[in-house]
């Protein structure tokens, strides 16, 4: 399915949301979208054979951010890419648990690195860094350094 | 796909269910009699290359790596002579557990420095005798580097040396390296003469060449400089960029010459 | 799940009954029966084992033989069986495993891994330490009996290795216990691994009490 | 009867890792679980970004210690489609090879793991044995036993030493003689059937639902192999079948691993008379000097930006030996990758856990959890 096909199967569906639908190397299209329709675009896309959603994952572009969904169809044998911008200052959208119950997991690890927020999701909680940890390690803006010197333990006999 | 073995004996007596994988442990229990898998280690050493010779006849089969053991990434060995301290391999480690130290045998303006090797960091990549372009750090088949203390896990280049000069084997294999290098380019206006990239030079291959002093027309001023600038010559230079560094102006560069 | 001692209770105060000096002569083991000391397993913490389990043997044997004695027959079946816990971190257990393979055969040094802290008194550290886990390594580290010791396997294990810069990474496992001996290797091949065994055994051989 | 949950992990021999299996039972029977990962998550992610592309080759080889050549892989078609380079076409079969080797590698050693799960002790010295000939070809070739850093972007680290193809032929009959051995010593078996027969099914749609994939999608009936489904590297020029089972339990996933391990074999063969045919580069003969070892000391941080160098996104997804691996990375001109998201199958297939453990019982855990093949370096990060 080209990227001609696919926006003809989901403008109806998404209306104004649906940014455009462009190639893209490695994948049949990359369908960019507004988060307020990130729901309908879940289901028209699942609708079309997409059933497998393999990997979510965030960019932070520093002015914004950029979630990613690469989803997966058997009869096309094609990867199809769903990407939305979401402003620095408030990322946050819709879950994709409910129609990929495989999201639950990659949108907690999102979530943790690189801080967007997944709105009803059944149950974010920090899945790789240890509960209370406050740091997003993924941002641009979190640094990695050389570790401090810590004191050494010996044994005391 | 193949059909699974005991479908079709789910019938039967239950000592087989125990009998018949004990056959097959009994047999390579036989098998092991007089071609044992072990190799008593303190005693025999896959390194040794006759005791592997006599391990292909004893265990029949293709056991160990034959022949090629060399290959083997180990504990650095560093020739100190002629080590030219371009840096090279403290910049390509990509766990940065290189440190250049001062060594003796340097003149006193330039210290000779080599590199200095925490093993309590390192991750026995190949990196830095990949880059080393003298072939003076290479990485030898020991693998021991056992210690009570932390501070024994560094490495000084003394000890380095020290291994050089046991005549291990060393790791034969290079980078297959791509054909096109960048040479090192000059943009002359920018150049002031001063020599210190051909003073840092480690394989000394920059030298400073005379240029003519230009006539100076009337009401402009001649720029404050020496009139020399360096010419690289590119089949000695190792590609270690210490011109560019030391360079005051940035007038060299990366590039290639069309 | 607090790995902290100070959150502890207060030791249970240990109970050693030892037979009356007068019923015993200089020298001379006690009569079987009522004069063997026991001991009460249940009440003794695990760093406490090993004073109570030497005054039970030297009670047995004469003061003149157990200053020389003791120590040395503890060494000795010390460094003959250590049992290291069972536990992969991360690339170094899989040479942990490979050491208990069939082709180097680990047990040979009487190098049994056990899977409860309990009777175990070798830690091999084989991997990386993230802060997650530190707490209940010092856990594990701590509900192993006396005496123990600690092997750290690899450079994760030493200094941090390559992962030491990250945010969620322990730069060295002497940070949170203390380590007798290191492995240099990424990972340690499993000869590496039999070396470091001896040279710990070495090291128990020579110790003082 | 009260429920209670308890915790199998982090330090429990049925975890081959380090995570945590919270379970919630009944008496004996499983309830709910709650899978707790991050004990091992090193942040590859987050160092990768302060590296050059090839020093990142140090990382993937630790991202999954049991098939590190898989993810070097996995990495490598990444970064050379970022970065805009084409490989030579002996160093694309020296990766199907190397591949293909760390899937035997990797599978055995999963069989090792797991024939301890159901209670065989004596298979694991097997396993161990042969699995350590695998990896003696490792070692004569890339230097290394288990971390290779052996491939750079544009080829390969050096080509194969004389006699290697002999030697790795030699392995590989070996090796097939084995695969009937380890059958007889498991399905030979009945108490092999009476313990895994009908446990931890995880039927298609369920698979496909919660992300699940590699052996355990394919020992459901569903025959999804991207080495077929959407070749790269050299797998459109080699013959083989993809291996599959219908019965969605622990012995249809060690059916489906067994009969893996024969095809890698047919692939292998396949691949060393190609090499021993067409000698030829291995690295790529246009690659930005910057790219080679060793870099310069000036020019790390800039470089590239001053140059332009284009800009450009890398994905690549592969069947390594647990399942479907992704790698995203985003090269924003300059000398360290933007952004290296990483998705592992484990961390799908373990998330998947209370699909197919709910129900059983709590002896049940081990071979479930073993016929999955944990590899938690890879799942955490």
């Amino acid at each position: 399915m080209g990227p001609e096909e696919l926006r003809a199967a989901l403008a109806p569906a998404l209306g104004p949301s649906l940014v455009g639908v462009e190639p893209f190397e490695g994948f049949a299209a990359r369908v960019r979208f507004r988060r307020e329709g990130a729901t309908e675009l879940f289901r028209a896309v699942h609708g079309l054979g997409n059933t497998h959603l393999s990997m979510v994952a965030g960019i932070d572009w520093v002015d914004h951010r950029e979630v990613l969904y690469i989803v997966w169809s058997d009869a096309a044998k094609q990867y199809t890419l769903l990407s939305a911008d979401l402003p620095a200052d408030d990322p946050h959208i819709e879950t994709a648990s409910g129609v990929w119950p495989s999201a639950n997991w990659h949108e907690r690890e999102t979530w943790e690195l690189v801080d967007i927020t997944f709105d009803h999701h059944p149950d974010l909680r920090h899945l790789l860094t240890p509960d209370g940890y406050e740091f997003r390690p993924l941002l641009r803006s979190f640094k990695i350094h050389e570790p401090e010197e810590l004191e050494v333990k010996v044994r005391h006999v | 796909m193949a059909e699974s073995p005991g479908a079709e004996k789910r019938e039967e007596s239950p000592i087989l269910w125990v009998a018949r994988p004990m056959a097959t442990a009994a047999r390579q229990f036989a098998r092991s009699l007089w071609r044992p898998s072990t190799i008593v280690y303190p005693y025999e050493r896959l390194e040794d290359p006759k005791f592997r010779e006599k391990l292909e006849v004893k265990s029949g089969k293709p056991f160990g790596v034959g022949d090629i053991w060399d290959n083997y990434r180990g504990v650095h060995a560093l020739n100190i002579e002629t080590c030219i301290s371009c840096n090279l391999c403290a910049f390509s480690c990509p766990d940065i557990c290189i440190e250049m130290v001062t060594v003796a045998g340097g003149d006193p303006k330039h210290p000779k420095k080599c590199p200095e090797i925490d093993y309590g960091k390192c991750s026995f990549c190949g990196f830095c005798s990949d880059a080393c372009p003298e072939g003076c750090l290479t990485m030898t088949t020991r693998y021991e580097i056992t210690t009570p203390k932390r501070q024994e896990m560094v490495f000084s280049p003394e000890r380095m040396y020290e291994i050089f000069r046991s005549k291990l084997p060393m790791n034969p294999i290079r980078l297959a390296r791509p054909e096109n290098e960048d040479q090192i380019l000059l943009d002359p206006p920018l150049c002031i003469g001063c020599n210190a990239c051909a003073r840092d030079c480690p394989t000394q291959c920059i030298t400073m060449l005379d240029i003519p002093k230009p006539e100076a027309k009337p009401g402009e001023k001649l720029p404050r400089r020496i009139w020399k600038e360096p010419v690289v010559n590119d089949s000695d230079c190792v590609r270690c960029g210490t011109c560019i560094s030391v360079c005051p102006k940035e007038c060299l560069f990366w590039g290639t010459r069309k | 799940m607090s790995a902290s001692p100070s959150v502890r209770p207060a030791p249970v105060a240990r109970s050693m009954t030892l037979p009356p000096e007068s019923l015993r002569l200089e020298g001379e083991l006690p009569m079987a029966g009522a004069a063997v000391p026991f001991v009460e397993i249940e009440a003794l913490r695990a760093r406490e084992f090993i004073p109570a389990a030497k005054e039970a043997l030297g009670s047995l044997i004469s003061n003149r033989s157990r200053e020389t004695l003791i120590g040395p027959v503890f060494n000795w079946a010390g460094r003959n069986s250590l049992f290291p816990l069972h536990w992969g971190l991360a690339c170094c257990a899989i040479e942990f495993a490979a050491a208990f393979g069939a082709r180097w055969d680990a047990e040979r040094f009487g190098v049994v891994a056990r899977s409860s802290p309990r009777q175990c008194d070798l830690m091999i550290v084989n991997g990386t330490v993230t802060w997650k886990v530190a707490h209940k390594l010092i856990t594990l580290y701590e509900q192993m009996p006396e005496p123990k010791w600690v092997i750290a396997m690899g450079n994760c294990a030493t200094g941090g290795g390559p992962f030491r810069t990250a945010y969620s990474v322990v730069p060295g496992v002497d940070k949170l216990v203390p380590v007798d001996v290191y492995i240099a290797g990424c990972p340690p091949r499993p000869e590496a691994l039999l070396d470091g065994i001896l040279t710990l055994e070495k090291l128990i051989r020579e110790r003082k009490e | 009867m009260s429920e209670m949950w308890i915790n199998m992990g982090p330090q429990h021999p049925m975890t081959h890792g380090l995570w945590n299996l919270r379970v919630k039972i009944d008496g004996e029977v499983i309830v709910d679980v709650d899978p707790e990962l991050g004990y091992l998550h090193r942040g590859i992610e987050k160092i990768s970004e302060d590296r050059h592309y090839n020093e990142v080759v140090t990382l993937m080889d630790r991202t999954c210690y049991v098939a590190g050549l898989a993810w070097e892989h996995l990495y490598i078609i990444a970064s050379e489609k970022a970065l805009h380079i084409e490989p030579p076409e002996r160093a694309e079969y020296l990766r199907v090879m190397c591949e293909e080797f760390q899937r035997l590698g990797s599978h055995i050693m999963w069989f090792s793991a797991f024939v301890v799960d159901i209670g065989l002790l004596t298979p694991l010295l097997y396993g161990m044995r042969d699995r350590d000939l695998v990896l003696d070809l490792f070692q004569s070739y890339t230097g290394a036993r288990m971390t290779y850093e052996y491939m750079r972007v544009g080829g390969v680290r050096n080509d194969l030493p004389p006699g290697f193809t002999d030697r790795a032929r030699t392995v590989l009959d070996w090796l097939m003689a084995r695969f009937d051995e380890y059958d007889k010593l498991t399905l030979g078996s009945d108490i092999f059937h009476k313990r895994c027969d009908n446990l931890g099914i995880l039927k298609a749609n369920d698979c496909i639902a919660h992300g699940v994939t590699g052996p355990m999608l394919r020992s459901a009936g569903v025959k999804r192999d991207l080495r077929k489904d959407r070749p790269y590297a050299a797998y459109d020029r080699v013959e083989f079948d993809v291996a599959g089972a219908d019965s969605a339990d622990v012995t249809g996933r060690y059916l489906v691993r067994m009969e893996e391990m024969r095809q890698s074999v047919r692939i292998l063969r396949q691949v060393l008379d190609w090499l021993d045919r067409n000698p030829g580069p291995v690295m790529a003969r246009e690659l930005p000097r910057w790219l080679g070892a060793p870099y310069a000391p000036v020019g790390r941080e800039g470089y590239l930006l001053k140059r332009n160098y284009p800009k450009g996104v890398g994905f690549s997804s592969i069947e390594e030996p647990h399942g479907e691996a992704q790698a995203y990375i985003v090269n924003e001109g300059g000398e360290h990758p933007y952004r290296v998201k990483l998705k592992s199958p484990v961390f799908s297939n373990i998330s998947a856990a209370r699909q197919y453990l709910v129900g059983y019982r709590v002896a049940d855990i081990p071979p479930i959890m073993g016929s999955v093949d944990v590899c938690i370096g890879e799942s955490d990060r």
